[in-house]
C-alpha cells in the first residue's frame, strides 16, 4: 500500500468539497468519505464482513486493529482484584492468550487472543461495562 | 409506577413500548442487536445496549444478554413485547429473580397457559364451550382412529406443545390416518421438542374471533370487544377487524361474556387475548389463551380509543384497573392490514427501502419503525408496518382503507400491498364470504 | 354526486381533497406548478395537468389556466381547499359560468361575508354579541378620536377588506390615534387595495374560540363544536385544540347555540366556521365567518369522528346532511401543531428533505406531503405538515404531542418541532395560562 | 493510479454542478460524490431557471432546443381550420414569427419564435390538448 499516495488522496479530499472518494484496481479498493470534519478511510475485504464487525475492525490508525467485546458485561483486566492484569500495553500476545474477562450475570469469560498480537492500547478500563462490540483493545498484528 | 422499562424487543413493537413510556413519564433502555444500530427505537429510546450480533438467539433471545443489561442499567421492569421472549416463562423467571418485573401475566399463569391441552379439559369441566376431541394425548394410530370414528371425521390432529399452524394436520378419511399420525408426531417432535399430539373435530369454514381482555391483581376484568381475525395465510393473521363482521349482537354479548368467565376460572391477569373458532352455524368454541400483548393490538385501541400498551403497564406495576366495563364501548369500526416485506409468492423481500410515503390524514394510524434509506434485514419476522384505519361504518373502513393502500409507496423492497389491495376490493371480502382457509385457497397456487 | 373533482390547491391539503375523492368514489385531478411536479399529490391523482411555472401568481392563482384545465378534464367540481382561490368569488363566479360546482357557500353568501363591516352591522342588529366600535368605516383620525373616546381606550383599527393580521393597529392613547390611524389606512390601501377602515374596542387577554359549521342548502345545520385557537403568532394560528380549555359547559352551549344562530341569520350553506373572541370575564363577541375548509379542521375531525371534507363535498354536491345534532359528541380531546419549515426566528427554510421520520402509533394523525428526499421550496406557505393527536383527557393529549414531537424526525431543514417542545412543557400551557399574544411576548425577542 | 487525473477531476466536479461521479474500465473504478449545493444559490438563479425552464431546454440531442408551450391550452398549427399551418418541418424562421396558436379559455394565443431557427419536428397535432411545458416543436438554432 502506498501511504503516501493515500495521505495526498486525504489532503486533497480535506481541501476539496468532496465527500466521499472510491478507488478500486487490480491491487486494492479504497473508499474514503467525509461526514462534516471527520475523515475515515478503511480498507475491507468484501468477505466475512460479518466476522470482522464482530471480533476486530480496522481503526482510523490504519495498522490497528480493534478487539471488540463479544457481549454485554463487566470488563475485568486481571483474574482478581489486585492480581495484575492479563495484559498490558506494549506486550507481545501469542494466540490463545486470555486478555481479559468479561463477566456476564456472574459468569466470568475470558477473551483470547485470536492472533499473534502486540496490545498497543487498552481501550476501558477496569471493572467497566462493556457493551456487545464495544472496542477492549487496540492491537498491532505480529 | 416504573421509573425505568427495558425493551427486550425490536422494530415497531420496540416501538410501541417506547411511545406508551415515553405518553407515561417512564424512562426507556432498548437493548439491540448490531444489525439494528440505525434503527428507529434505538435513536430515541433514553438508554440503549449492544447485546449482540444479527442473529436472534445471539441478542434478542439471549437471556444472559438481556439479564445482564437489566442489571447494568437498574431498569424495575422488562417489556418483552410479542414474539421472541414474551411467552417464555424461564426468562420470566429470570426476571423474577432479578427482582424486576416481567410485563405480563404471573409465571404459573404463564405456565399453565402454555399447556393448551391441560386447560382445554380444565375449561370444558366448566362448560365452556370447547371443540370436541380426545380427553388428552393421544398414543398412537390406533387410538387416534378410534376417537375419531366416535367423533366423526373430519377430524384435526395437534401438537400440544405447538403453535404458529405447525405440526397440524387435517384428516378426512380414515385410510389416511395412520400415515398423518406418525408425520404430526414428528413435526411436533422436531419443531417443539415434545412429540405430544391431541386430536379435535376439524370444523369447516371456520372463522377466528378473539376477546381482548384486561384484568388487574384485584379480580376486577374487563373485556374490550371482540377482533375478527379469519383472514390468514397459513394461520398467520394478515388483516384483522373490530367488531367481528360474523357475529350477531346476541352471540356477541354471549362470547364476551364467556371470555370475562375463562378470565376468573384461569384468574389471568394482565392483558390477554381469548381465541375462539366461530362456525358456520354461529356457535363458537374456546381455542386457547395468548398471554402477550398481541401484534393486532391497535385494531381494539382504535375502536374503544384506550391505550392497551399504557393500561398493561400499569397493571404489570400492580395499579387497579381504573376503567370500569360501563367506560367501554366501540366508537369506531376499525381494521388492521399487516405490511410485509415479501413478494407476490409471499417470500421475504429484505433490501434497502429508497422512496418511502407512509398514508396518513383522517381515521389512519401507522405503527412502524421504517423510514426512507433504512434496511429491512433477512434476519428478523417480515413485517414492517401496521396500517390501521378507523370509520363509522364497515363500508366506510374499507373505502379508507383501499385509499390507504392506494397512496402507500415502498420502493427498493417488495410489499404485501398490492395483494391487500386485490384482497379488499373483491366483492367477498365486501360480503363478507370468507373463512380462514379462504387466502390459502384462493391466493396460493 | 360528482364524477371528477379538480382540486385547485397543492401540498398536504390538495392530499386531503384527494384522499376524501377516493373514499367516495369521486374521481380527482390536481392542477399544479412544474415546480410541484414530483409531488404525492401529482403521483396519486387519477389525472394530472401542469398549469405554469412556481410563481404562484401564474399557477395556483391562474384563473383563466385553472378554467382551462377544468374544461380538458371535464370535471363536475373545483376544490379550492384554504388560501388561494377559495375566498375569492370571481374564481367562484368563473366556475359558475362553466357550469361546474365551486366546493364553497353559494357565492352571494361569500361575498356578503367578505364584507366584515356590513356581517357585523347586521348581525349586532340580532343581538349577537359583538365587539363595541364604529358603526361604519371610519373616514378620519379625528372621527377615530372621537368614537375611541366613547368607547374608551385601547382600541383597534382595522382594515375592511383584510385578514391575516396585517392592516391591525392598537391604541392604547389618545396621541397616538392620528398616526396610527393615517398608518392602519396606508397599509390596508397597500395590502388590501381598499383603504378602508373600522374601529373596534381592543379585548385584552382574548382567547380565540370558533365553532365548526356544516348547512345544507335544505335549512338543516349542525356544529360540530369549537376549537380553540389561541396560540397564534402574529395572527398565524400555531396550535389549536377542541374542546376549548377555556369555556365552562355553560358558556360552550351558549357559544354554540350563538354560532348556529348566525347560521340561520346568514343563510350559511356548506362547511363554514364562526369565529369568536373571549376575554377575561368569559364574554365571547363574533370576530368573522371563515367560508372555506380551515388548515385546523382536522381537530374536529379527530375529536368528533366525522370526515369534515367528506361531508364538504357531499354538501356542495346538493346532499341533504345526514348527521343530526344528536349524533355530534366530543369523543375524544384533540390537538393540531402546525409544523412548518422555519428557524428559531420563524424565518422559512427551504430545501431538501434529507431524513424523514414520521410520528404514528395510537392517537397520533399527521397531514402532510413531505417525503425523504423532496424539496420545500420558498414559492409557497411554509406549513409543512399538520401533527395532530387525540386522548382522553387534556393531559393524555399533551403528553402524547411531546412524545410525537420528540420522534418527529426532520433532517436537511430546519422546523419548529424545537418550537413546539418548548411551548407545550412549559407549565403555563399545561395550566392553560396564556391568550393571544402570548406566542409573541414570550417566544420572540 | 494518476494522481494528475484525479486532481483535474476532482477540480472539474467543485466546477461543475456534478454531485456524483463514477468511472469504471478495465483497469480500474472511480466514484466521486459531493454533497447538494445549498437552496440558496438557486434562489438567486431562479429567474434565469425559470425562464428556461419555460421556453427553452437542451434536448438529449444536444443541438436540438425545445420549445415548450408556456400554459396549459389548444394546439393550433394554423390560424383556421383548413388553412396552411404557420411553420412546417425544415422551415427556417425568423425571430418574432409566429410558430402556432395555444387557445385557453377562447383566447388565441399566438407563440412566437424568440430566436431565429429551423424547425426540426412539429412534437404536437393540430388540436391537441397541451399543458404547461408540453413540448410543441424541436428546433435548431439558426
Amino acid at each position: 500500500m502506498d501511504i503516501k499516495l493515500i495521505k495526498k488522496l486525504i489532503v486533497l479530499m480535506q481541501k476539496s468539497e468532496m465527500t466521499e472518494f472510491k478507488y478500486r484496481d487490480d491491487d486494492f479498493y479504497i473508499s474514503l468519505k467525509k461526514e462534516q470534519l471527520q475523515v475515515i478511510s478503511s480498507v475491507q475485504s468484501k468477505s466475512a464482513i460479518e466476522k470482522e464487525e464482530e471480533i476486530k475492525k480496522p481503526s482510523k490508525e490504519k495498522e490497528l486493529i480493534e478487539i471488540k467485546s463479544p457481549m454485554v458485561g463487566t470488563f475485568y483486566c486481571s483474574p482478581s482484584p489486585g492480581a495484575p492484569p492479563y495484559v498490558e500495553q506494549g506486550q507481545d500476545v501469542k494466540k490463545g492468550d486470555v486478555l481479559c474477562i468479561v463477566e456476564a450475570m456472574k459468569v466470568m469469560n475470558e477473551i483470547e487472543a485470536e492472533f499473534p498480537c502486540i496490545i498497543k492500547k487498552v481501550m476501558v478500563k477496569d471493572a467497566q461495562r462493556v457493551e456487545y462490540g464495544t472496542t477492549l483493545f487496540l492491537v498491532k498484528k505480529a | 409506577m416504573f421509573k425505568k422499562i427495558l425493551v427486550a424487543n425490536r422494530g415497531e413493537i420496540a416501538l410501541r413500548v417506547i411511545r406508551a413510556c415515553k405518553e407515561l413519564g417512564i424512562k426507556t433502555v432498548v437493548v439491540y442487536s448490531y444489525e439494528d444500530r440505525e434503527s428507529i427505537p434505538v435513536k430515541i429510546s433514553d438508554e440503549k445496549i449492544c447485546i449482540g450480533p444479527s442473529s436472534s438467539d445471539k441478542s434478542y433471545l439471549n437471556i444472559v444478554a438481556i439479564a445482564e443489561a437489566v442489571l447494568q442499567t437498574n431498569a424495575d421492569a422488562v417489556h418483552p413485547g410479542y414474539g421472541f421472549l414474551s411467552e417464555n416463562p424461564s426468562f420470566a423467571g429470570v426476571c423474577r429473580d432479578l427482582d424486576v418485573t416481567f410485563i405480563g401475566p404471573p409465571i404459573p399463569v404463564m405456565k399453565h397457559l402454555s399447556n393448551k391441552l391441560e386447560v382445554k379439559k380444565q375449561l370444558k369441566k366448566t362448560n365452556i364451550p370447547t371443540i370436541l376431541g380426545s380427553d388428552g394425548i393421544v398414543q398412537s394410530a390406533g387410538e387416534a382412529k378410534e376417537i375419531a370414528e366416535k367423533i366423526g371425521y373430519p377430524v384435526l390432529l395437534k401438537a400440544v406443545w405447538g403453535g404458529g399452524g405447525r405440526g397440524l394436520r387435517v384428516i378426512r378419511e380414515e385410510e389416511n390416518i395412520e400415515n398423518a399420525f406418525l408425520a404430526a408426531h414428528e413435526e411436533a417432535r422436531v419443531s417443539f421438542g415434545k412429540a405430544d399430539i391431541y386430536m379435535e373435530k376439524f370444523i369447516e369454514h371456520p372463522k377466528h374471533v378473539e376477546v381482548q381482555i384486561l384484568a388487574d391483581k384485584f379480580g376486577n376484568a374487563i373485556h374490550l370487544f371482540e377482533r375478527d381475525c379469519t383472514l390468514q395465510r397459513r394461520h398467520q393473521k394478515l388483516l384483522e377487524e373490530s367488531p367481528s363482521p360474523f357475529l350477531s349482537e346476541e352471540k356477541r354479548k354471549e362470547i364476551l361474556d364467556i371470555a370475562l368467565k375463562i378470565v376468573r376460572i384461569l384468574n389471568y391477569e394482565n392483558v390477554g387475548t381469548i381465541e375462539f373458532l366461530l362456525d358456520e352455524q354461529e356457535n363458537f368454541y374456546f381455542i386457547e389463551v395468548n398471554t402477550r400483548i398481541q401484534v393486532e393490538h391497535p385494531v381494539t385501541e382504535t375502536c374503544t380509543g384506550i391505550d392497551i400498551m399504557k393500561e398493561q403497564i400499569k397493571l404489570a406495576a400492580g395499579e387497579k384497573l381504573n376503567i370500569s366495563q360501563e367506560d367501554v364501548s366501540l366508537k369506531f369500526h376499525s381494521m388492521e392490514c399487516r405490511i410485509n416485506a415479501e413478494d407476490e409468492r409471499f417470500v421475504p423481500s429484505p433490501g434497502k427501502i429508497e422512496k418511502l410515503f407512509i398514508p396518513g390524514g383522517p381515521g389512519v394510524r401507522v405503527d412502524t419503525a421504517i423510514y426512507s434509506g433504512c434496511t429491512v434485514t433477512p434476519y428478523y419476522d417480515s413485517l414492517i408496518a401496521k396500517l390501521i384505519v378507523r370509520g363509522n361504518t364497515r363500508n366506510e373502513i374499507i373505502e379508507r382503507m383501499k385509499r390507504a393502500l392506494d397512496e402507500f409507496i415502498v420502493e427498493g423492497i417488495k410489499t404485501n400491498i398490492q395483494f391487500f389491495k386485490k384482497l379488499i376490493s373483491n366483492n367477498r371480502f365486501k360480503n363478507k364470504d370468507y373463512d380462514t382457509n379462504y387466502i390459502d385457497r384462493n391466493f396460493l397456487k
